[in-house]
């Protein structure tokens, strides 16, 4: 692992409530390393969101700063990418599936045959047929899917992904899971991941940041020790899978887990 | 304006009346429409309640439109007012769509412009009318200053409130992808806008059309205004009635391009979306 | 925040200073007939309107268009609701709304008088009928538009008749019936000269019209500086209802960060 | 250059604005019995509808002369426009007969006079003008106060209606409404309103800017010597007026049949002509008396050189 | 079980597609008993919210039809709530959480002390503190649970829910999951539930109804024979349970299942 690409230094948001301002984060703070894959974890309404739109640059945080390789992130960084958890909104109705991928990369030099990659990208997600088709054409599922594929088509130095999985079922869930695995690799992406599966967070992860109840803080970081090789069912059968899937349940819940079989289904909830 | 909805998803219930859905529905139901409107001002043109007033009956005008039509001179004063109108309605549609989508998108030009706009939006061209004439003379020019004038402020005012109505998911997306401006612009506010845009236009086409012919009445350009004119200081009420359902016509002819156009360019919009599935 | 609000209220006064300086070094020189110095045009608005015709000119043609614009815009929802709500009405009605509002709005005065005589009632017509079209176009527009899961979500759980126009259908086409407002309003002001042209003895529109009619240029820059003040006063006191009542729009489309 | 015809070399083009109305028919009825031509000049006739453009197009230049009324023309002196008559229309008739602008009532329950009016409402075509004048001089001649009555401004095409709804009790009414009106309804008569002003009230004129009256003083003479022969051809000849009234203001050649003509005039009657400015500003449609003779050019003008 | 409430008969629907007609549902007929809780599975894409938008009088099927108490279904039923897929479109901006849910109720003669049963549905759903919140004001869990507080509140004798529980972490998704089965048995109502969860079809359901890629059809129905009283850690630690689970997985893969330890963890992602 090379240097810290990105680093949230003490970041704490408060938004105007109902009757008072709601702190939503109280101080939140980690780095993320150059090619690093990290999830982050945290019961519902926890900020996971709003962290990552300070971390992307699209909100300011009330007080601390996010940097990208030391520089403060004020504006979304050229070389990121985001899935966002509403994909629905975040999908343009007046684009088709190609055109809602193709058009980040408009301006993208560095991609040549942007139309195969479009494709290949649409293909990689399933979605091969429905390339002509609009947003509201499709399942929640599918419009998810193209969010990701928009994404991964885009080549980001550093993605970030908002519970990206949660829509689809879970023969596709390990699909794409492996898919942003492989790209990954592929073109040598930093990666954050915010999710509620804690199977999915210790399988993709290098590292698990668990976030309290709000106001909240880091919990705990875990660093994930698993071969850098993942498989979805020889990795998952190993001892040490199972420890950290403990050990990260154990770090949310603030109490020691139930048996594995109980907690497997819980955690897979 | 065809809807995607269906009258049940809109009204929250089954409507009683039979679904009209057959292909040729808009033109026999939008025919439907302008008889029971005919018989209505033939029935109060003849009761007592205006009897005694000068409203000449559907069908004493709709002989004398039939009239009108086979004199060229009629056709020449049609020929100039849409000559006029389209002139206008290029310059305010080249104006006002870039102004107010940049007023919409940058509060700080909202706030520049904010007081030229909200006091001159008000201010009635008609007033202007021997600035108009001073300026322009009695010519075509003015009479499309005029409409320009009149129509620019609305188009702008709606272009403003369609690029506000980009939803935040959308521009999150759009920054986090590092779009430039102008692209942004182009595939995340236009479409955006596009829909109030749509309204606006419509709304700008008639009202151009109506400052055509009021201007034209006025300055005494030639057009179905002057016709108009003429018409009223010489007395003849059933003239000025065919020229005003003329004006009329052309609104809606005016209005079905319209509506063309927008079905071409908001397919994807909700109101475009196929009513029931099939 | 706070700085930009500040920020945005210099760029506000510091650029209507200017323009008003412009307009006064412009106007200082001799730009002919039509024209005439800032000087005399504050001149003639403080005799006509500080405070000696006020209640005689002011005060009706404020009636006018307070009625009017109310008929408006209550006439324009409901229309707009029902030619929304129903394609077969739509249309119906289609042909005959892009007639009336392509009438020349000089055309209707003739009808009003014989329809409403030469009373208040008169112009009240013309303001409204004239100005209810941006909001019928807007409103129909709008309900056409509405969110499928939205409106299926209101279904799924009966929300019908009343309570559905109250607490789906309005608020839902808030943003759109503001943007209807914004325009009617601007031509209400419009209108109220129109509708003062025939059978009017007061009112800031037969002002300005008889200061044409009698070649009082000053008077009638007064007049129509008076008319472009009470838009922009009554185009801002709408823009600070509309913050208040689409704050969740603001929200929507973030433009409160 | 045509070869030929007399002093072709000098023709000259020029716009005269025209209002649609029988009164100022005489210019372009002048321009089709070519008596303009004959002087010199090609006119184009500029058909305006309404009168308020008409200063403003003189001194853009737009128009080189137009038609107005010696009773507006005190309003534009009083403003001080630059502006010149060169020369007359047509003076009002002295009754019932040869007025063309008559108070009415309805035959079936208006008053049958003038005093009868006291406390009504009374449609004139616009405030402030001579129309309203006219009204208020005619119930000062029977002994009526003005004040009692309220004058409600409608325009001439919109009176007749307006008097059969009982929105109003009487109108000042104008030609060609005047006949219109006759013979859609029964009427009475009340007044000759131009004659209850003065007897032989200077109606109509010609005017130009005071610009082009400097820079072209031999086109302002020619048409003056053109509006004289026109004025003197259609005082000669009323039938070929009467056919020419349709073509030209679109008038129902049936009411153009039955209309009173103008009475037309070759001098100006200064005397006349600043009384009624006195007239206008004494009941407050102007400012103040303007010195209407510094504004009446000689008919015509001395040619120069 | 009593008589037959719910009965989807023969139901296909075909959409225009880009440049064909797509058939999403080929031909689907299951039934739902009075009190039943049934879940349906299947990959995404494949038809079930169109299916539940036709259950709910929402879209009419292209052939085949619904019935409810033997009567077609032709416009939502009085009787019938729906927790839509798309909560965020679902609920209305311009009204608090409060507001939301006590719009459906204004109607409601039966319900009294509206104000006391919204508080409680909000309360229950983990959301006290936030009743005066506007939907945007909320995370993207959060806004689901309003949705699902809504329906609750609302007390359906049918309550349809499409993947009510996807956006929210496991440990709520659990109590949520506990939530709906409590006030199931209160109010006696009927469920149908979409999910992608195949522990939590088996955990929620007296029966499972596995549907194939589109076009789709029933591929399998499983009766789920464990004992009325559900515990997340008991209930799953049943052998029944884990047979159940391993039989939905076969079903919807259409092959052997791996080993439990990778099925429960795919299945749980
Ligand atoms: N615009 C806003 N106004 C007020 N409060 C807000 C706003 N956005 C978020 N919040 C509050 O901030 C907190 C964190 O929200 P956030 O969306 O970041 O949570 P989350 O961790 O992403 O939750 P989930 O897993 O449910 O998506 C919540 O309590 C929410 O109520
Ligand atoms: N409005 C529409 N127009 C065209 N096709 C549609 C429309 N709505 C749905 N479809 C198609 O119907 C199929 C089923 O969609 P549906 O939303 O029912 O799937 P789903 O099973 O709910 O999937 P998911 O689990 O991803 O939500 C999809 O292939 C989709 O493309
Ligand atoms: C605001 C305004 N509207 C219309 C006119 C023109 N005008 C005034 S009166 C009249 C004829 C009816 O009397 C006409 C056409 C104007 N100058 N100003
Ligand atoms: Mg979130
Ligand atoms: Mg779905």
């Amino acid at each position: 692992m090379s240097a810290q690409l990105l680093e949230v230094v003490d970041v704490a948001k408060t938004f105007d409530g109902a009757h008072r301002p709601v702190k939503a984060i109280e101080r939140v703070g980690f780095t993320v390393a150059e090619d690093e894959f990290v999830s982050v974890v945290g019961p519902s309404g926890c900020g996971k969101t709003t962290l990552l739109r300070c971390i992307a640059g699209l909100a300011p945080p009330t007080t601390g700063c996010t940097l990208l390789r030391g520089v403060p992130v004020t504006e979304p960084p050229p070389e990121l990418a985001v899935v966002f958890q509403d994909y629905a909104r975040s999908l343009f109705p007046w684009l088709t599936v190609r055109g809602n991928i193709l058009l980040p990369l408009r301006r993208r030099r560095d991609i040549p045959g942007k139309e195969r990659t479009a494709a290949e990208a649409i293909e990689a997600v399933g979605l091969a047929g429905f390339a002509d088709h609009y947003p509201w054409q499709l399942s929640g599922g599918m419009q998810q899917r193209v969010a990701i594929a928009r994404a991964l088509a885009y080549r980001p130095r550093v993605l970030l992904m908002d519970e990206p999985f949660a829509s689809v079922d879970a023969q596709t869930r390990a699909d794409l899971e492996d898919l942003v695995l492989e790209v990954r690799r592929r073109f040598r992406m930093t990666v954050l991941l915010v999710t509620h599966d804690i199977d999915e967070a210790v399988y993709m992860s290098d590292r698990v940041v668990v976030l309290s109840r709000p106001p909240s803080v880091v919990k705990e970081e875990l660093t994930v020790g698993l071969p850098a090789d993942r498989h979805q069912i020889t990795t998952k059968e190993l001892r040490e899978f199972a420890r950290l899937r403990t050990a990260v349940y154990v770090a949310i819940k603030g109490q020691e887990a139930p048996s594995p079989q109980a907690t497997a289904a819980t955690a897979g909830g | 304006m065809a809807s995607a909805l269906s009258e049940e998803e809109v009204l929250g219930m089954r409507s009683p009346q039979i679904h009209v859905t057959f292909r040729g529905a808009p033109v026999v139901l939008g025919l439907a429409g302008v008889a029971l409107a005919l018989a209505g001002w033939e029935v109060v043109a003849r009761t007592a309640l205006v009897s005694a007033s000068d409203l000449p009956s559907a069908s004493l005008v709709a002989g004398e439109l039939v009239r009108q039509v086979g004199r060229p001179a009629f056709w020449a004063g049609v020929g100039a007012t849409m000559t006029q109108w389209g002139i206008g309605m290029l310059i305010t549609v080249a104006v006002a769509v870039p102004a107010g989508l940049l007023m919409g998108s940058v509060e700080a030009v909202w706030r520049a412009l904010r007081p030229v706009v909200e006091f001159l939006r008000p201010v009635p061209g008609m007033a202007l009318i021997p600035l108009t004439v001073l300026l322009w003379g009695l010519s075509t020019a003015s009479v499309v200053f005029l409409i320009v004038f009149g129509s620019v402020w609305s188009l702008a005012v709606a272009a403003m409130y369609g690029a506000r109505n980009v939803d935040e998911g959308a521009r999150d997306t759009a920054r986090s992808y590092g779009l430039s401006r102008l692209e942004r612009v182009r595939w995340l506010v236009l479409p955006s806008a596009l829909p109030f845009i749509a309204t606006g236009l419509r709304v700008a086409s008639a009202t151009a059309l109506i400052i055509a012919i009021g201007a034209e009445l006025v300055i005494g350009v030639a057009g179905l205004g002057h016709d108009m004119a003429i018409a009223q200081t010489a007395g003849d009420v059933v003239h000025m009635y065919a020229l005003i359902v003329m004006s009329g016509i052309l609104g809606i002819a005016v209005h079905l391009v319209f509506s063309g156009v927008e079905r071409r360019f908001l397919r994807w919009h909700q109101s475009q979306r196929p009513a029931v599935p099939a | 925040m706070n700085g930009r609000r500040l920020r945005h209220l210099w760029l506000e006064i510091g650029v209507t200073a200017g323009l008003l300086t412009a307009a006064w070094l412009y106007l200082a020189g001799d730009r002919g007939y039509a024209w005439t110095s800032v000087p005399t045009m504050l001149g003639a608005f403080r005799d006509a309107w500080l405070f000696d015709k006020f209640g005689e000119h002011v005060v009706p043609s404020l009636v006018r268009l307070g009625l009017g614009f109310t008929l408006a815009v209550a006439a324009g929802v409901a229309l707009g609701v029902l030619v929304g709500s129903s394609r077969t009405i739509r249309l119906l009605s289609q042909p005959i709304i892009s007639f009336l509002r392509s009438l020349p709005a000089v055309s209707l005065l003739p009808l009003s008088l014989v329809l409403f005589g030469i009373g208040t009632a008169q112009k009240v017509f013309i303001i409204a009928f004239v100005c209810c079209w941006p909001i019928v176009l807007n409103v129909a527009d709008g309900i056409a538009e509405l969110d499928a899961t939205m409106l299926a979500s209101a279904r799924s759980y009966r929300v019908r008749g009343l309570d559905r126009l109250r607490w789906v259908l309005i608020p839902a086409i808030m943003p759109r019936i503001f943007a209807g407002m914004r325009i009617s309003l601007s031509m209400a002001v419009l209108l109220l000269v129109t509708s003062e042209m025939v059978a009017s003895a007061n009112g800031i529109g037969f002002f300005v019209w008889q200061s044409q009619l009698t070649f009082s240029i000053p008077d009638m820059w007064a007049g129509i500086i008076l008319l472009g003040l009470l838009g922009y006063g009554l185009n801002l006191g709408l823009q600070v209802v509309e913050r208040r009542v689409c704050r969740w729009h603001t929200h929507l489309t973030g433009r409160d960060e | 250059g045509g070869a030929g015809t007399e002093p072709s070399a000098a023709v000259r083009t020029i716009t005269v604005g025209v209002q649609p109305n029988t009164p100022f028919a005489v210019v372009p009825l002048g321009v089709r019995q070519g008596l303009f031509q004959k002087h010199g000049l090609d006119v184009k006739i500029k058909v305006i509808s309404t009168a308020t453009t008409i200063p403003p197009a003189l001194l853009a230049d737009q128009l080189q002369f137009s038609n107005w009324s010696f009773a507006s023309f005190a309003t534009l002196a009083d403003k001080k426009l630059p502006l010149k008559i060169v020369g007359p229309g047509d003076t009002a008739g002295r009754t019932l007969e040869n007025d063309y602008i008559q108070l009415l009532t309805l035959k079936d329950g208006g008053a049958t006079s003038v005093a009868g009016l006291t406390g009504k409402k009374i449609a004139v075509n616009s405030l402030a003008s001579l129309t309203e004048v006219q009204v208020k001089m005619a119930l000062k001649n029977a002994g009526v106060n003005p004040a009692s009555v309220s004058l409600v401004p409608i325009p001439f095409p919109d009176q007749l209606a307006a008097l059969t709804s009982g929105r109003v009790d009487a109108i000042g009414a104008g030609e060609p409404f005047l006949t219109l009106a006759k013979q859609k309804a029964e009427l009475n008569a009340l007044a000759a309103l131009n004659a209850e002003i003065m007897p032989d009230l200077p109606l109509s004129l010609w005017m130009t800017s005071e610009n082009y009256l400097q820079q072209h003083p031999e086109v302002v003479r020619a048409f003056q010597l053109g509006l004289k022969d026109s004025l003197e051809y259609a005082r000669a000849n009323p039938d070929a007026l009467r056919k020419f009234i349709p073509e030209f203001a679109g008038v129902d050649a049936a009411v153009a049949d039955k209309m009173i003509l103008p009475t037309w005039t070759t001098s100006v009657d200064q005397a006349k002509v600043q009384r009624i400015a006195e007239i206008m500003h004494e009941y407050g449609a102007v400012a103040s008396t303007p010195d209407m003779s510094k504004y009446i050019l000689p008919f015509p003008i001395e040619a120069k050189g």
